[in-house]
């Protein structure tokens, strides 16, 4: 394979584990705060990503994603990486899946840019097919929102003052 | 329920628990307000996770036909909208036997920390009910069942739930569902040993905190300046003095630190403004080098400090009585000034008036010591009864030329000199720590500092205290010592012991330093032995008691760290064992 | 010495962090982690000191050597362990209350003595762990249960500070740009003598307007003077959303000689012998 | 209501300076002294509050009223004193050591918090006192006992810091020159918000060398901006050497409302009663 | 003189005095020189006026046959050259009853303080004599004469003057000039009882002040890393400390305050480098918190507290001792820690020695108490005694993946927890100053606080600390207890009762905490009372002793405040009458 074609699918391994890192460390912090319901959504989406990034693994034969932070992006971090900054300790499944369809239409359009773009046949083959997958995921996220109700109105409403740890 | 027969009980211990963001801080201030306005007296305390917000979090309540000042030994009734980590509070919320333990079906069982002391269990579809109403809430259900299992007029509970969330329709009307909702469910459950009547109305009491009620015992002093930087869990105070102090033309400044917080009292008090600050412990070390300021310069001022457990950051959100050999010791050099704690929610107001009062007629500082638990307890009190009055420096008139030079640091008999407020003509002079003569002019000879040395300490030694220096109950040949929040669990320890037939002296230490010895003689005059009681390590109110006052009986001590209150029967407990030893 | 190459996830305990989600501290502690991997150091030869704070948590989080110290002193402590120990790399952490308000004077001093070490501020402009009041970069009107008319305070400009002080590197990065924010890291402990990085890091649960934050930074706006002038000329006029190197001078770090004994003890004796 | 011309002398007490002969610290007195009666200002309407040092010392040779207190918190005193008493003329005195090492947060905080009060420091680039160690504004190469090579450490700049700080008036002054220096003075309590007036005031006991600074200095050098970026550079490039005022800002200064009561503590308690 | 007849004196008591830069200081310090090399022993403490530089001065020296340790109730000369201001010393130089006051001629009468007692007067012109030599001074004049009247040997003079000169030629010749000047004019004189030979030579010992032996003992006890903000009287002990802690390769930084110092010295100890901070009062007190944290965090650290009179700024150039209350109990919270005090300018070494070794073994912090007079005072005196072995600290060897997770605080039975030093693979963790479980991480449990608690106290209770703990010297049913620079004073007093047939044993505490109630009462065991003696207004050793040691025997007080030092005679006549009462 071509050096160009396998930093394509190192950049693609690394951001399929960032995201997936992040949403466990993410599952963590829900379960942390007792938003059981969060924190199962989130811990499912890290092991989508983590198949995701499994997948590219295997057909590369690699046996350990490269470090994401060798990586950078024309966003902060990976395009399908969830901001530490959305989260709410009362946030709902519908936020959550939000976030999620949010990173996954991300992570599409990036590959989708790639397979436009005027470079080496070959990453532009593989990316396509990861566009695909990513449009896969988003229409997934899709009919799993459907199925979820909106938050309610008060969904971020706590009566109870916060407390001083010092 | 201390009322073991299946009638009604006079007294009844509740915890409401569940995880962040469930609201239950919020239910339990709502059954406080119905209890409260229903005509009971009662008491809540919080407790909460390490999370900042959100964390697991417990309102521990009792609710009674009498005054009451502390938690029992063992609750009756836990309730929670879920279990996520409440089994942390297994310690705090300890279940009596005949305890009932009520919580979701949909959750599972409770943690076997509440179970094993063979406490009934209930559940019932909280959320299920919740999610029946549109926008209606588990912690709202929660509450409309435990005011029904207590036996709670539904007014009161409407009333209170009203007050809360008056100002957000949104969130009342469903609110207001869920807990009819709740009510009604409670049918379904075994019935619960309900309140006996309440003792009266609510007419003349108060629902208050014992660290707003220290703010407004500043107030009632005088208090108009306080400087003071956030500390857990003094901010409280400090939040309710701010606007209060501009209301009564006053003003608090948030300072940079606690050495400017004190300095800038220092200065305020200095310019004839009674001035205060309010701490804890870490706080509190950091004002000494000033504090000592305070007392060569003579300069009145009151430090509160909210004792949380430590030692260094230690455990903040936690009471202990652990900072008395610092506000009694902690200054460098012989550096005579007052220590005072208040014994009670209520009590905090008028201690911490007298304390402004002392500091300002003796001119020195004043540290008043309350406490986590005092200061963030939260009760139905009596009305308090009027403090001390208010402030009376003894002010240096106007001189004119020809007058004698004014003499700031006068060897008066009473150790008392008139001080000059800037803006006074004919008196000006300069406020020094450096050791002076009568003028205030800086002096290294061994007589002056002997003489100003004895002036400072006359002034605190000959100074008549009065009845307030301790509070005195009961009789007997027996007797036990505390102080502060030591002091409400022990009045009820006291009168069960007596009930028992076992009679008991108490003696609350209002006014800590100077000592009175004297006093204190006379007051166990008859008393074979005494008990010391005291919630930190190393016994510093026993040490104290030996190191100044000289007492005629024997001491043993009875004391723990600080983390978890005293309760009356563990205190029993020990004064029956203590008293046949 | 350590063959395996050290990633991110090294530099991480296994202790939970007490922070609310959404709190910018993850950020910076992810950043932290990067960085300190960028840099192959040894968890083991990193010291983490922070006072005490939400921010100031931080060094439980990490693995590697930590100091919790008490409120507003972490500079102290910092300087000291650096001073004892200059074979370590100290990275001293904390908030914009503990660093610019009880501890602002370990800031003075801290870049003025430049030893060789970094300190990372989380500023979110309030006091987080004691529930909401105003700091010092606290905007004169954020109203507060303590301040309820605000503060009516200008803001101070730490890194404006940091400058009259002397410190040797100046830096703003945003807890919501990890990569960029560990960069800003690799370079602030690179950096000989004392490193100054302010972290525009939100609190989500007092501050939560702070959301809107990653919409009004712009990355890249600061390049680095070599000039002191040229950099307070930058700085005095700045709006506290550039991000960026604002200041990379070149004082020698203060590194006094140690453990280079040229006598023992009993030798000094001498001096008093009659 | 005094009808009497006060002149400087009346401003001076009867208390004999411990200073040595040749010190600096004499002609700020006098300065003081002069600034007052030029302000017309009745002694008891004045408090002078200090922290300790040789220039500390001040308050008790002023007739005024006085406030000698701890090592580095005068400012933290002063400003107390004025926001409780805003009628007061408060004027706050120190030492280099004083100000700058020990109380180096209460004046970043005063600069930032803007009491409207006046703020002396007599610089002497040395503890005069503790007889002879390296203040924050020591040459990084006098050597002394302490510090026998030096400290090392760059000076800092207190107007640099000032201004950064958010100061509202700031200026520097010779003790050699009494009058001009008393014309700061005035110009700085005259001016509303915190004014920051530094004082080259010659330590002749511990760097008697600072008897050449009336050689060096350059009088009327500054000139005031009203604009704090122009000022920072102009500060940032100076010799410490020029005289005058840097910068007259236009901040609103801090002063809360005291003394109008709008309730009694009384009626505070109904909010309590069921 | 303490020997009455008229042969020879086997001490002798010389202050010499002047208006400042008459070379007053330098004198005696030349006088102490000669004095010692000659083979005497001395002592030689200072006193000055208000005046930064250039206010009257007075040298006061001891010369004796014996080690001295105080100075004695009454001087037998005072010399000086001019008399301005010198009455200001009158309480500190009392003149005896034989004693001798000396002065120019030319500057009339000395003042009346010091002749009401009877003492003889002699005058000679001085200045007159200096201004006969070119370059010549009165001072030098002054030190010929008094080393003749105190029959010191020529040569053992002509060297102490040449080697402070040395350097200096052209100062050097006119002064021994002047002092050849100054040894004939004595002829003219009374005769003066002079010194009884020497007790052998010089060689062995050492001429040193306490500031020096401390810091000695902090390099010998492994101290490498100092943090220090300047402060009267602990700056010297701080200037010897810079240029000594480099040559042993340590370093000293100069914090920016006290705050400061404390936590770089934490941060130092932290790191592994056994390190100290040395203060007074003012600056002891902006520790505390800190202090705290090293107790919570068992970080080792010494703080060396050279007291000076307090309460706040006090009087800086005096002693007391005064921060006896504060170093026990100025922490917040339960803190146990170690304070110790030397009791002689000589212990002051192993005593610091003994600190340094203990805070390291034992994790926590050491408060030395020392004060203004063992700090500043010069002395003549044995070599001292080797310290305690160097610092051990107990240290946590790296781990290995797949170890147990290091337990920074485990619960072990001594209480000590070996400590990971960073760069340590395996065992890194968090110091924290929150209370927390055994791996550090926090926790606000009341079982770990308790544990912990348990811990820290364990450490300092179950240690052995061996016989330093206190000087026993002496036989008798009544003994007096005491505690550093007081024992100078009280060992020549008790010298004398027993020479007039009174036993009285001495106890000079010098482990003050942790108490060692079990120890004392063994010292004391067949002790019908005991006098407990001290430097301050308030009793605060007596305060310790009677809440910390439960002693079976009756405690009487002697005490004074600071600024005066005790001496013998007044403590014979105080023992004397109490052993009678
Ligand atoms: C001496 C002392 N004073 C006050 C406190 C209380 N306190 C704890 S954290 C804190 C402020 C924290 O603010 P910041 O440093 O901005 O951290 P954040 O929580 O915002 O991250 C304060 C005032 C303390 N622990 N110690
Ligand atoms: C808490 C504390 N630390 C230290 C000291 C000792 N001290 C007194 S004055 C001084 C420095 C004075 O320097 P500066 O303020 O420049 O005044 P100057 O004497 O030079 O006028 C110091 C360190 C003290 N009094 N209190
Ligand atoms: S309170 Fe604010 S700073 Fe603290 S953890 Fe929560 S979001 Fe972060
Ligand atoms: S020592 Fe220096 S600063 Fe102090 S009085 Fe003397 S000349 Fe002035
Ligand atoms: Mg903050
Ligand atoms: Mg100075």
């Amino acid at each position: 394979m071509k050096q160009a074609v396998l930093d394509f699918m190192a950049r693609a391994c690394a951001m399929e584990a960032e995201a997936a890192e992040r949403y466990a460390e993410l599952a963590e912090q829900m379960w942390a705060f007792h938003n059981r319901e969060v924190a199962k959504l989130f811990g499912k989406l890290a092991r989508i990503e983590g198949l995701h990034r499994d997948q590219i693994l295997e057909k590369m034969g690699w046996t350990e994603a490269p470090d994401p932070s060798a990586f950078r992006w024309e966003t902060p971090e990976g395009p399908e990486t969830t901001d530490y900054g959305e989260l709410h300790y009362l946030m709902q499944a519908r936020h959550a899946l939000e976030l999620a369809l949010h990173n996954e239409r991300r992570a599409a359009e990036y590959y989708e840019r790639l397979s436009e773009a005027d470079i080496p046949e070959d990453i532009r083959r593989e990316a396509a097919e990861m566009a695909e997958e990513e449009r896969e995921h988003v229409r997934l996220i899709e009919v799993w929102l459907a199925k979820t109700p909106d938050p309610d109105a008060r969904w971020d409403e706590d009566l109870d003052p916060p407390v001083s740890v010092d | 329920m201390t009322n073991p027969s299946n009638s009604a009980a006079t007294s009844v211990a509740i915890a409401l628990a569940g995880s962040g963001g469930a609201g239950i801080m919020t239910a339990g201030n709502m059954l406080l307000e119905a209890a409260a306005s229903a005509g009971y007296y009662a008491l809540m305390t919080r407790s909460s996770g390490p999370q900042i917000r959100g964390g697991e979090a417990a309102a521990m309540l009792r609710i009674a036909t009498h005054p009451v000042e502390c938690m029992p030994a063992g609750f009756d009734l836990l309730a929670a909208v879920d279990w996520e980590n409440v089994h942390r509070f297994g310690a705090e919320i300890p279940l009596g036997a005949g305890g009932l333990v009520l919580g979701d079906e949909a959750e599972g069982a409770p943690p076997a920390v509440f179970t094993a002391s063979g406490a009934a269990i209930a559940a019932l579809p909280l959320a299920a009910i919740a999610r029946g109403i549109p926008g209606g809430r588990p912690n709202m259900v929660l509450l409309g069942l435990v005011g029904a299992l207590l036996g709670l007029p539904e007014d009161a509970m409407h009333e209170a739930v009203s007050r809360t969330l008056g100002k957000r329709p949104a969130a009342l009307e469903p609110s207001l569902a869920a807990l009819a909702a709740g009510r009604s469910a409670a049918g379904s459950l075994q019935p619960f040993t309900p309140l006996a009547p309440p003792p009266g109305s609510a007419a003349g009491r108060w629902l208050i905190t014992g660290n707003e009620a220290a703010g407004l015992g500043a107030l009632q002093g005088g208090v108009r300046f306080v400087a003071a930087y956030p500390i857990t869990p003094a901010t409280e105070m400090l939040e309710w003095l701010s606007p209060s102090l501009e209301s009564v033309g006053g003003v608090l400044v948030q300072a940079e630190d606690e050495l400017a917080s004190i300095n800038m009292a220092i200065g305020a008090s200095y310019g004839g403004v009674p001035s205060l600050t309010a701490t804890s412990g870490p706080g509190l070390a950091l004002m000494l080098e000033s504090l000592g300021l305070a007392v060569a310069s003579e300069t009145p001022i009151v430090v509160v400090d909210i004792m949380r457990v430590g030692p260094s950051t230690g455990i903040p959100t936690k009471s202990e009585q652990g900072d008395l050999d610092i506000a009694l010791h902690g200054l460098h050099g012989d550096a005579p000034h007052l220590v005072l704690a208040p014994n009670g929610v209520g009590d905090a107001l008028a201690t911490t008036q007298w304390a402004v009062t002392l500091a300002e007629s003796l001119q020195c500082p004043a540290i008043v010591l309350s406490d986590q638990f005092l200061g963030q307890a939260r009760a139905v009190i009596d009305r308090p009864a009027a403090g001390a009055s208010p402030a009376a420096r003894d002010v240096a008139a106007a001189a004119a030329e020809g007058d004698a030079p004014y003499r700031r640091y006068a060897l008066t008999d009473s150790g008392i000199s008139p001080m000059a407020i800037p803006g006074t003509a004919g008196v000006t002079y300069t406020a020094d720590g450096l050791e002076h003569g009568e003028r205030g002019t800086p002096s290294s000879q061994f007589t002056d500092h002997a003489a100003q040395l004895d002036k400072r300490l006359r002034k605190l030694a000959d100074h008549d205290y009065g009845e307030r220096w301790a509070d005195l109950e009961g009789e007997g040949d027996l007797a036990v010592i505390t102080f502060g929040s030591c002091t409400g669990p022990l009045r009820e320890a006291l009168a069960l012991a007596y009930e028992r037939g076992l009679a008991v002296r108490l003696v609350s230490l209002r006014l800590l330093a100077p000592a009175q010895p004297a006093r204190l003689a006379a007051a166990l005059a008859g008393v074979r032995k005494a008990l010391v009681l005291e919630q930190n390590h190393s016994g510093q109110l026993l040490r104290h008691l030996k190191s100044s006052f000289d007492l005629p009986v024997p001491l043993a001590s009875l004391r723990k760290p600080g983390g978890q209150q005293f309760n009356a029967a563990e205190i029993l407990r020990h004064v029956v064992e203590w008293s046949a030893a | 010495m350590i063959d395996m190459t050290l990633t991110p996830a090294h530099y991480k305990s296994d202790v939970k962090p007490v922070w609310c989600p959404g709190c910018g501290d993850f950020g910076v502690l992810n950043a932290l982690a990067k960085a300190l991997a960028k840099l192959a150091l040894r968890p083991e030869d990193v010291a983490v000191v922070s006072g005490i704070g939400c921010s100031s948590r931080i060094p439980a989080y990490t693995s590697a050597y930590g100091f919790h110290g008490v409120h507003g002193r972490a500079l102290a402590v910092g300087t000291g362990l650096k001073v004892a120990r200059p074979d370590l790399t100290v990275v001293v952490t904390g908030g914009d209350g503990d660093g610019y308000s009880i501890g602002g004077n370990h800031f003075l001093h801290a870049c003025r003595r430049n030893v060789d070490l970094t300190y990372i501020v989380m500023d979110n402009r309030v006091y987080g762990m004691t529930k909401g009041q105003p700091s010092p970069t606290t905007e004169a009107d954020w109203t507060s249960k303590l301040m309820p008319q605000g503060t009516g305070l200008g803001e101070i400009k730490p890194m404006a500070i940091a400058l009259a002080a002397g410190a040797n590197f100046i830096a703003r990065g945003f807890t919501g740009d990890p990569n960029g924010l560990a960069d800003l890291i690799v370079s602030a402990v690179e950096h000989p003598g004392f490193s100054f990085v302010e972290v525009l890091s939100p609190c989500v649960t007092f501050r939560p307007e702070q959301r809107e934050w990653k919409k009004m930074v712009r990355g890249h706006a600061l390049a680095p003077a070599a000039d002191s002038v040229e950099a307070a000329t930058r700085i005095f006029a700045d709006d506290g959303m550039n991000l960026g190197v604002l200041y990379a001078g070149t004082r020698r770090p203060f590194a006094p000689p140690i453990g280079r004994a040229q006598r023992t003890p009993t030798d000094l004796e001498r001096r008093f012998a009659l």
